[in-house]
Protein backbone atom coordinates (compact mmCIF):
# COMPACT_ATOMS: atom_id res chain seq x y z
CA UNK A 1 0.00 0.00 0.00
CA UNK A 2 1.25 3.46 -1.32
CA UNK A 3 -0.20 7.14 -0.66
CA UNK A 4 -0.31 8.92 -4.44
CA UNK A 5 -0.68 12.40 -4.45
CA UNK A 6 -1.62 14.84 -6.92
CA UNK A 7 -0.83 18.82 -7.48
CA UNK A 8 -2.12 21.40 -9.27
CA UNK A 9 -3.08 20.67 -12.45
CA UNK A 10 -2.91 16.68 -12.71
CA UNK A 11 -4.98 16.73 -9.13
CA UNK A 12 -7.65 18.30 -10.96
CA UNK A 13 -7.12 16.25 -14.09
CA UNK A 14 -7.55 13.07 -12.13
CA UNK A 15 -9.98 14.69 -9.64
CA UNK A 16 -8.65 14.09 -6.48
CA UNK A 17 -5.55 15.00 -4.16
CA UNK A 18 -4.45 11.65 -2.97
CA UNK A 19 -5.25 8.13 -2.78
CA UNK A 20 -3.87 4.82 -1.46
CA UNK A 21 -3.03 2.32 -4.39
CA UNK A 22 -1.81 -0.94 -3.71
CA UNK A 23 0.89 -1.47 -6.76
CA UNK A 24 2.80 -4.44 -7.92
CA UNK A 25 4.89 -1.97 -9.56
CA UNK A 26 8.71 -1.50 -8.97
CA UNK A 27 9.48 1.31 -10.46
CA UNK A 28 7.65 4.54 -10.80
CA UNK A 29 7.73 4.30 -14.52
CA UNK A 30 5.70 0.85 -13.87
CA UNK A 31 3.14 2.65 -11.54
CA UNK A 32 2.53 5.18 -14.07
CA UNK A 33 1.61 2.48 -16.35
CA UNK A 34 -0.85 0.92 -13.97
CA UNK A 35 -2.74 4.13 -13.49
CA UNK A 36 -3.00 5.14 -17.18
CA UNK A 37 -4.42 1.86 -17.81
CA UNK A 38 -6.48 2.72 -15.38
CA UNK A 39 -9.48 5.06 -16.52
CA UNK A 40 -9.49 7.85 -19.28
CA UNK A 41 -8.64 10.64 -16.79
CA UNK A 42 -5.37 9.04 -15.63
CA UNK A 43 -4.31 7.89 -19.51
CA UNK A 44 -4.99 12.18 -19.76
CA UNK A 45 -3.12 13.12 -16.51
CA UNK A 46 -0.59 11.14 -17.42
CA UNK A 47 0.09 11.53 -21.47
CA UNK A 48 3.10 13.89 -21.46
CA UNK A 49 5.79 12.47 -19.11
CA UNK A 50 7.70 15.88 -20.31
CA UNK A 51 5.52 17.99 -18.25
CA UNK A 52 5.29 16.11 -15.06
CA UNK A 53 7.47 15.58 -12.36
CA UNK A 54 8.03 13.18 -9.60
CA UNK A 55 8.42 13.16 -5.93
CA UNK A 56 9.37 9.65 -4.32
CA UNK A 57 9.06 9.68 -0.04
CA UNK A 58 8.87 13.47 -0.74
CA UNK A 59 12.36 13.95 -2.76
CA UNK A 60 12.35 14.75 -6.63
CA UNK A 61 13.31 12.04 -8.40
CA UNK A 62 13.36 10.23 -12.06
CA UNK A 63 10.67 7.92 -13.74
CA UNK A 64 12.88 5.37 -13.44
CA UNK A 65 13.28 5.48 -9.56
CA UNK A 66 12.42 2.36 -7.33
CA UNK A 67 9.53 2.48 -5.71
CA UNK A 68 11.14 -0.59 -3.11
CA UNK A 69 10.45 0.71 0.48
CA UNK A 70 8.43 3.69 -0.79
CA UNK A 71 5.26 5.21 1.00
CA UNK A 72 4.65 8.15 -1.01
CA UNK A 73 4.62 8.76 -4.51
CA UNK A 74 3.65 12.60 -5.92
CA UNK A 75 2.47 13.68 -9.56
CA UNK A 76 2.96 17.42 -10.48
CA UNK A 77 3.62 19.81 -12.59
CA UNK A 78 7.12 21.52 -13.06
CA UNK A 79 6.98 23.87 -9.99
CA UNK A 80 6.34 27.88 -10.01
CA UNK A 81 7.08 29.14 -6.67
CA UNK A 82 8.72 32.01 -6.00
CA UNK B 1 18.40 29.04 9.60
CA UNK B 2 14.79 29.64 9.56
CA UNK B 3 12.55 28.09 7.25
CA UNK B 4 8.65 29.31 7.29
CA UNK B 5 6.04 27.87 5.35
CA UNK B 6 2.95 29.62 6.41
CA UNK B 7 -0.55 31.02 4.74
CA UNK B 8 -1.11 34.03 6.71
CA UNK B 9 0.73 37.45 5.66
CA UNK B 10 4.20 38.63 6.81
CA UNK B 11 6.01 41.94 7.45
CA UNK B 12 9.08 41.48 5.29
CA UNK B 13 10.21 45.11 7.03
CA UNK B 14 9.92 43.27 10.47
CA UNK B 15 11.41 40.03 9.38
CA UNK B 16 13.91 41.82 7.77
CA UNK B 17 15.17 43.52 10.84
CA UNK B 18 14.87 40.58 13.01
CA UNK B 19 17.08 38.90 10.86
CA UNK B 20 19.69 41.59 10.53
CA UNK B 21 19.46 42.35 14.39
CA UNK B 22 19.93 38.39 15.44
CA UNK B 23 23.46 38.76 13.41
CA UNK B 24 27.05 38.82 15.00
CA UNK B 25 29.44 40.76 13.17
CA UNK B 26 27.79 39.83 9.50
CA UNK B 27 28.31 43.08 7.50
CA UNK B 28 26.29 42.59 4.55
CA UNK B 29 22.42 41.73 4.94
CA UNK B 30 20.58 40.51 1.01
CA UNK B 31 16.58 40.35 0.94
CA UNK B 32 14.35 39.34 -2.01
CA UNK B 33 11.11 39.92 -1.82
CA UNK B 34 8.44 38.21 -4.10
CA UNK B 35 5.13 40.09 -4.81
CA UNK B 36 1.77 39.44 -6.39
CA UNK B 37 2.20 40.82 -9.83
CA UNK B 38 -1.29 41.90 -11.70
CA UNK B 39 -1.68 40.20 -15.48
CA UNK B 40 -0.07 41.79 -18.32
CA UNK B 41 -3.31 43.33 -19.25
CA UNK B 42 -4.86 43.82 -15.51
CA UNK B 43 -8.18 41.89 -13.88
CA UNK B 44 -6.33 39.48 -11.75
CA UNK B 45 -8.60 38.53 -9.22
CA UNK B 46 -6.77 36.38 -7.49
CA UNK B 47 -3.52 34.13 -7.37
CA UNK B 48 -3.65 30.78 -5.34
CA UNK B 49 -0.63 29.25 -4.05
CA UNK B 50 -0.99 25.43 -3.81
CA UNK B 51 2.00 23.68 -1.86
CA UNK B 52 3.30 20.36 -0.97
CA UNK B 53 3.45 19.79 2.75
CA UNK B 54 5.81 17.95 4.26
CA UNK B 55 7.80 18.17 1.21
CA UNK B 56 7.50 22.30 0.44
CA UNK B 57 9.71 22.15 3.89
CA UNK B 58 12.40 19.72 3.36
CA UNK B 59 12.79 21.26 -0.16
CA UNK B 60 13.20 24.74 1.25
CA UNK B 61 15.36 23.30 3.87
CA UNK B 62 17.82 21.69 1.58
CA UNK B 63 18.43 24.57 -0.41
CA UNK B 64 19.15 26.97 2.04
CA UNK B 65 21.75 24.36 3.52
CA UNK B 66 22.99 23.81 -0.18
CA UNK B 67 23.41 27.72 0.60
CA UNK B 68 25.03 27.93 3.39
CA UNK B 69 27.73 25.32 2.33
CA UNK B 70 28.70 26.73 -0.60
CA UNK B 71 29.16 30.52 0.28
CA UNK B 72 30.51 31.98 3.96
CA UNK B 73 27.04 32.52 5.14
CA UNK B 74 26.25 33.26 8.77
CA UNK B 75 22.42 32.80 8.27
CA UNK B 76 19.37 32.37 5.85
CA UNK B 77 16.07 32.76 5.91
CA UNK B 78 13.45 31.85 3.62
CA UNK B 79 8.98 32.46 4.15
CA UNK B 80 6.93 31.26 1.19
CA UNK B 81 3.02 31.93 1.58
CA UNK B 82 0.16 29.47 -0.03
CA UNK B 83 -3.70 30.00 -0.46
CA UNK B 84 -5.32 32.90 -2.04
CA UNK B 85 -3.33 35.88 -2.55
CA UNK B 86 -4.29 39.50 -3.93
CA UNK B 87 -1.87 42.04 -6.77
CA UNK B 88 0.47 43.59 -4.35
CA UNK B 89 0.61 41.05 -1.64
CA UNK B 90 4.31 39.58 -1.00
CA UNK B 91 4.77 36.12 -1.71
CA UNK B 92 7.72 35.00 -0.01
CA UNK B 93 11.34 36.57 1.00
CA UNK B 94 14.61 35.26 1.22
CA UNK B 95 17.51 36.55 3.44
CA UNK B 96 21.03 35.76 3.84
CA UNK B 97 23.99 37.80 6.43
CA UNK B 98 27.43 37.41 4.85
CA UNK B 99 30.91 39.17 6.24
CA UNK B 100 30.66 39.84 2.52
CA UNK B 101 28.48 41.55 0.06
CA UNK B 102 29.42 39.33 -2.53
CA UNK B 103 28.37 35.89 -1.06
CA UNK B 104 25.46 37.82 0.55
CA UNK B 105 24.13 38.33 -2.82
CA UNK B 106 25.08 35.27 -4.78
CA UNK B 107 23.54 33.45 -2.06
CA UNK B 108 20.11 35.07 -2.10
CA UNK B 109 19.81 35.05 -6.29
CA UNK B 110 20.85 31.06 -5.92
CA UNK B 111 18.12 30.59 -2.93
CA UNK B 112 15.86 32.20 -5.55
CA UNK B 113 16.89 30.05 -8.77
CA UNK B 114 16.18 27.29 -6.64
CA UNK B 115 13.27 28.02 -4.64
CA UNK B 116 11.90 28.77 -8.10
CA UNK B 117 12.27 25.52 -9.69
CA UNK B 118 13.24 22.95 -6.89
CA UNK B 119 10.94 23.95 -4.32
CA UNK B 120 6.73 22.05 -5.03
CA UNK B 121 4.98 25.26 -5.28
CA UNK B 122 2.58 26.07 -8.22
CA UNK B 123 0.78 29.01 -8.61
CA UNK B 124 -2.68 29.84 -10.18
CA UNK B 125 -4.15 33.12 -11.97
CA UNK B 126 -7.94 33.62 -11.20
CA UNK B 127 -9.07 35.96 -13.16
CA UNK B 128 -12.44 36.78 -15.41
CA UNK B 129 -14.43 33.99 -14.22
CA UNK B 130 -11.62 31.47 -15.13
CA UNK B 131 -8.45 30.23 -14.17
CA UNK B 132 -5.27 29.16 -15.06
CA UNK B 133 -2.48 26.96 -13.64
CA UNK B 134 1.10 29.31 -14.05
CA UNK B 135 3.66 27.80 -16.64
CA UNK B 136 7.41 27.43 -15.67
CA UNK B 137 9.50 28.91 -17.97
CA UNK B 138 12.41 27.59 -19.50
CA UNK B 139 14.44 30.51 -18.55
CA UNK B 140 14.00 29.52 -14.93
CA UNK B 141 15.24 25.98 -15.40
CA UNK B 142 18.23 27.54 -17.35
CA UNK B 143 18.82 29.93 -14.66
CA UNK B 144 20.12 26.91 -12.80
CA UNK B 145 22.83 26.04 -14.85
CA UNK B 146 24.24 29.11 -13.32
CA UNK B 147 25.52 27.39 -10.03
CA UNK C 1 14.47 57.21 -6.89
CA UNK C 2 15.01 58.45 -3.66
CA UNK C 3 18.95 59.38 -2.58
CA UNK C 4 19.36 60.32 1.36
CA UNK C 5 22.88 61.05 2.78
CA UNK C 6 21.55 61.68 7.10
CA UNK C 7 23.73 60.86 10.08
CA UNK C 8 20.68 59.88 11.23
CA UNK C 9 19.44 56.24 11.94
CA UNK C 10 17.36 54.65 9.95
CA UNK C 11 14.72 52.16 10.02
CA UNK C 12 15.66 49.52 7.13
CA UNK C 13 13.04 47.26 7.79
CA UNK C 14 10.32 50.17 7.64
CA UNK C 15 12.22 51.95 4.38
CA UNK C 16 12.44 48.42 3.01
CA UNK C 17 8.20 48.36 3.47
CA UNK C 18 7.39 52.00 1.79
CA UNK C 19 9.77 51.26 -0.81
CA UNK C 20 7.70 48.06 -1.85
CA UNK C 21 4.30 49.78 -0.88
CA UNK C 22 5.32 52.35 -3.42
CA UNK C 23 5.90 50.21 -6.77
CA UNK C 24 3.07 49.37 -9.07
CA UNK C 25 3.49 45.51 -10.49
CA UNK C 26 7.01 45.01 -9.59
CA UNK C 27 7.06 40.96 -8.88
CA UNK C 28 10.64 41.53 -7.38
CA UNK C 29 12.27 43.67 -4.54
CA UNK C 30 16.19 43.53 -3.48
CA UNK C 31 17.55 45.10 -0.88
CA UNK C 32 21.08 45.17 0.67
CA UNK C 33 22.01 46.29 4.19
CA UNK C 34 25.24 47.23 5.00
CA UNK C 35 26.38 46.83 8.60
CA UNK C 36 29.48 47.59 10.86
CA UNK C 37 31.71 44.83 11.79
CA UNK C 38 33.98 44.50 14.56
CA UNK C 39 37.28 44.48 13.82
CA UNK C 40 39.00 40.55 13.01
CA UNK C 41 40.45 40.23 16.81
CA UNK C 42 37.12 43.05 18.38
CA UNK C 43 37.36 46.19 19.94
CA UNK C 44 36.18 48.45 17.78
CA UNK C 45 34.67 51.70 19.64
CA UNK C 46 33.79 53.71 17.28
CA UNK C 47 33.72 53.82 13.40
CA UNK C 48 33.45 57.42 11.82
CA UNK C 49 32.27 57.76 8.05
CA UNK C 50 33.64 61.25 6.67
CA UNK C 51 32.06 62.19 3.25
CA UNK C 52 31.66 65.15 0.72
CA UNK C 53 28.42 66.86 1.16
CA UNK C 54 27.16 67.72 -2.27
CA UNK C 55 29.32 65.88 -4.41
CA UNK C 56 27.87 62.45 -2.38
CA UNK C 57 23.80 63.23 -3.57
CA UNK C 58 25.42 64.11 -6.78
CA UNK C 59 27.55 60.90 -6.95
CA UNK C 60 24.61 58.31 -5.63
CA UNK C 61 22.19 60.11 -8.15
CA UNK C 62 24.11 59.25 -10.82
CA UNK C 63 25.03 55.95 -9.92
CA UNK C 64 21.33 54.96 -9.28
CA UNK C 65 20.30 56.74 -12.93
CA UNK C 66 22.80 54.39 -14.45
CA UNK C 67 21.54 51.64 -12.41
CA UNK C 68 17.92 52.40 -13.90
CA UNK C 69 19.50 53.19 -17.35
CA UNK C 70 20.72 49.56 -17.68
CA UNK C 71 17.95 47.17 -16.09
CA UNK C 72 14.59 46.85 -16.08
CA UNK C 73 13.84 48.70 -13.12
CA UNK C 74 10.70 50.32 -11.40
CA UNK C 75 12.32 52.01 -8.49
CA UNK C 76 15.85 52.41 -6.82
CA UNK C 77 16.35 53.53 -3.31
CA UNK C 78 19.68 54.54 -1.49
CA UNK C 79 20.67 56.02 2.00
CA UNK C 80 23.77 56.23 3.41
CA UNK C 81 24.58 57.41 6.64
CA UNK C 82 27.51 59.22 7.72
CA UNK C 83 29.22 60.46 11.46
CA UNK C 84 30.00 58.08 14.54
CA UNK C 85 28.41 54.39 14.67
CA UNK C 86 28.89 51.38 16.55
CA UNK C 87 29.32 47.73 16.07
CA UNK C 88 26.15 46.68 14.65
CA UNK C 89 24.68 49.76 13.33
CA UNK C 90 23.26 49.64 9.76
CA UNK C 91 25.57 51.98 7.51
CA UNK C 92 23.62 51.69 4.11
CA UNK C 93 21.11 50.43 2.40
CA UNK C 94 20.07 49.81 -1.13
CA UNK C 95 17.26 48.96 -2.83
CA UNK C 96 15.50 47.86 -5.96
CA UNK C 97 12.45 46.81 -7.50
CA UNK C 98 12.06 45.56 -10.98
CA UNK C 99 9.50 42.79 -12.37
CA UNK C 100 12.14 40.61 -13.44
CA UNK C 101 14.05 39.32 -10.03
CA UNK C 102 17.13 38.62 -12.20
CA UNK C 103 16.80 42.59 -12.84
CA UNK C 104 16.63 43.39 -9.47
CA UNK C 105 19.36 41.54 -8.33
CA UNK C 106 21.60 42.78 -10.72
CA UNK C 107 20.66 46.41 -10.62
CA UNK C 108 21.54 46.30 -6.50
CA UNK C 109 24.74 44.21 -6.89
CA UNK C 110 25.70 46.88 -9.66
CA UNK C 111 24.55 49.86 -7.15
CA UNK C 112 26.77 48.21 -4.63
CA UNK C 113 30.24 48.45 -6.30
CA UNK C 114 29.76 51.37 -7.79
CA UNK C 115 28.69 52.96 -4.57
CA UNK C 116 31.37 51.42 -2.53
CA UNK C 117 34.28 53.13 -5.25
CA UNK C 118 32.86 55.96 -6.85
CA UNK C 119 30.42 57.53 -3.77
CA UNK C 120 32.98 59.76 -2.03
CA UNK C 121 32.84 57.91 2.03
CA UNK C 122 35.64 57.32 4.02
CA UNK C 123 35.87 55.19 7.05
CA UNK C 124 37.37 55.13 9.74
CA UNK C 125 38.08 52.51 13.01
CA UNK C 126 38.72 53.28 16.48
CA UNK C 127 40.04 51.42 18.57
CA UNK C 128 41.54 50.95 21.92
CA UNK C 129 42.73 55.26 21.39
CA UNK C 130 44.39 54.89 18.11
CA UNK C 131 42.60 55.46 14.85
CA UNK C 132 42.82 54.20 10.85
CA UNK C 133 41.32 54.73 7.72
CA UNK C 134 39.78 51.94 6.12
CA UNK C 135 42.03 51.12 3.12
CA UNK C 136 40.31 50.50 -0.07
CA UNK C 137 40.57 46.96 -1.54
CA UNK C 138 42.10 46.13 -4.99
CA UNK C 139 39.21 43.68 -5.29
CA UNK C 140 36.28 46.57 -4.82
CA UNK C 141 38.14 48.45 -7.82
CA UNK C 142 37.93 45.03 -9.92
CA UNK C 143 34.46 44.54 -9.30
CA UNK C 144 33.60 47.50 -11.04
CA UNK C 145 34.90 45.28 -14.46
CA UNK C 146 31.62 43.00 -14.19
CA UNK C 147 29.63 45.82 -15.40
CA UNK D 1 40.04 82.45 -6.41
CA UNK D 2 39.17 78.27 -6.20
CA UNK D 3 38.07 76.18 -3.60
CA UNK D 4 40.25 73.33 -2.44
CA UNK D 5 38.70 70.89 -0.22
CA UNK D 6 40.41 67.47 1.75
CA UNK D 7 39.12 64.67 3.18
CA UNK D 8 40.01 61.73 5.06
CA UNK D 9 43.54 61.67 6.02
CA UNK D 10 44.63 64.12 2.96
CA UNK D 11 42.55 66.47 5.39
CA UNK D 12 44.34 65.10 8.65
CA UNK D 13 47.68 65.74 6.65
CA UNK D 14 47.74 68.78 5.65
CA UNK D 15 45.39 70.25 8.69
CA UNK D 16 42.34 71.82 7.19
CA UNK D 17 39.47 70.64 5.45
CA UNK D 18 39.00 73.44 3.05
CA UNK D 19 40.99 76.81 1.83
CA UNK D 20 40.28 78.90 -0.83
CA UNK D 21 43.86 79.14 -3.06
CA UNK D 22 44.76 82.01 -5.53
CA UNK D 23 46.74 79.49 -8.68
CA UNK D 24 48.24 80.14 -11.90
CA UNK D 25 47.59 76.42 -12.62
CA UNK D 26 45.67 75.49 -15.58
CA UNK D 27 45.51 71.59 -15.18
CA UNK D 28 44.95 69.97 -11.83
CA UNK D 29 48.74 68.21 -11.45
CA UNK D 30 49.41 72.02 -12.25
CA UNK D 31 47.92 73.26 -8.83
CA UNK D 32 49.36 69.63 -7.14
CA UNK D 33 52.80 71.02 -8.18
CA UNK D 34 51.73 74.55 -6.87
CA UNK D 35 50.83 72.81 -3.39
CA UNK D 36 53.53 70.55 -3.21
CA UNK D 37 56.03 73.43 -3.22
CA UNK D 38 54.23 75.41 -0.49
CA UNK D 39 55.34 73.47 2.34
CA UNK D 40 56.44 69.90 3.66
CA UNK D 41 52.59 68.84 5.08
CA UNK D 42 51.50 69.37 0.93
CA UNK D 43 54.55 68.03 -0.06
CA UNK D 44 53.67 64.68 1.98
CA UNK D 45 50.41 64.79 1.65
CA UNK D 46 50.59 64.47 -2.24
CA UNK D 47 53.68 62.68 -2.52
CA UNK D 48 51.88 59.24 -3.74
CA UNK D 49 49.68 60.13 -5.87
CA UNK D 50 48.61 56.72 -6.37
CA UNK D 51 46.90 57.11 -3.07
CA UNK D 52 44.92 59.60 -4.38
CA UNK D 53 41.61 61.03 -6.02
CA UNK D 54 41.05 64.09 -7.32
CA UNK D 55 37.35 65.39 -7.93
CA UNK D 56 36.83 68.78 -10.18
CA UNK D 57 33.76 70.52 -9.38
CA UNK D 58 32.53 67.44 -7.63
CA UNK D 59 33.09 65.05 -10.14
CA UNK D 60 35.59 62.42 -9.91
CA UNK D 61 38.32 63.51 -12.48
CA UNK D 62 41.63 62.81 -14.12
CA UNK D 63 45.22 64.31 -12.48
CA UNK D 64 45.23 66.20 -16.18
CA UNK D 65 42.01 67.63 -15.90
CA UNK D 66 41.50 71.32 -16.93
CA UNK D 67 41.35 73.75 -14.14
CA UNK D 68 39.04 76.46 -16.63
CA UNK D 69 36.17 77.66 -14.64
CA UNK D 70 36.69 75.49 -12.37
CA UNK D 71 35.21 76.44 -8.93
CA UNK D 72 35.88 73.54 -6.21
CA UNK D 73 38.92 70.61 -6.45
CA UNK D 74 39.05 67.96 -3.87
CA UNK D 75 41.88 65.85 -3.11
CA UNK D 76 40.85 62.42 -0.74
CA UNK D 77 41.69 58.78 -0.74
CA UNK D 78 40.46 56.09 -2.60
CA UNK D 79 36.65 55.63 -1.30
CA UNK D 80 35.38 53.32 1.47
CA UNK D 81 31.88 53.82 1.42
CA UNK D 82 28.96 50.60 1.64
Amino acid sequence: MMDVLYFAWVRERIGLPKEKIETQATTVMGLIEELRAREERYALAFSDLSALRVAVDQELSEFDASLQGVREVAFFPPMTGG
Amino acid sequence: MRIVVQQEAFDAGAELNTFSAAQVNMGAVVSFNGIVRDLPGGGLDLMEIEHYPGMTEKALEKIALDAMARWDLGDALVIHRYGPLKTGDTIMMVATASPHRKDAFEAADFLMDYLKSRAPFWKKERAAGSSDWVASKAEDEEALKRW
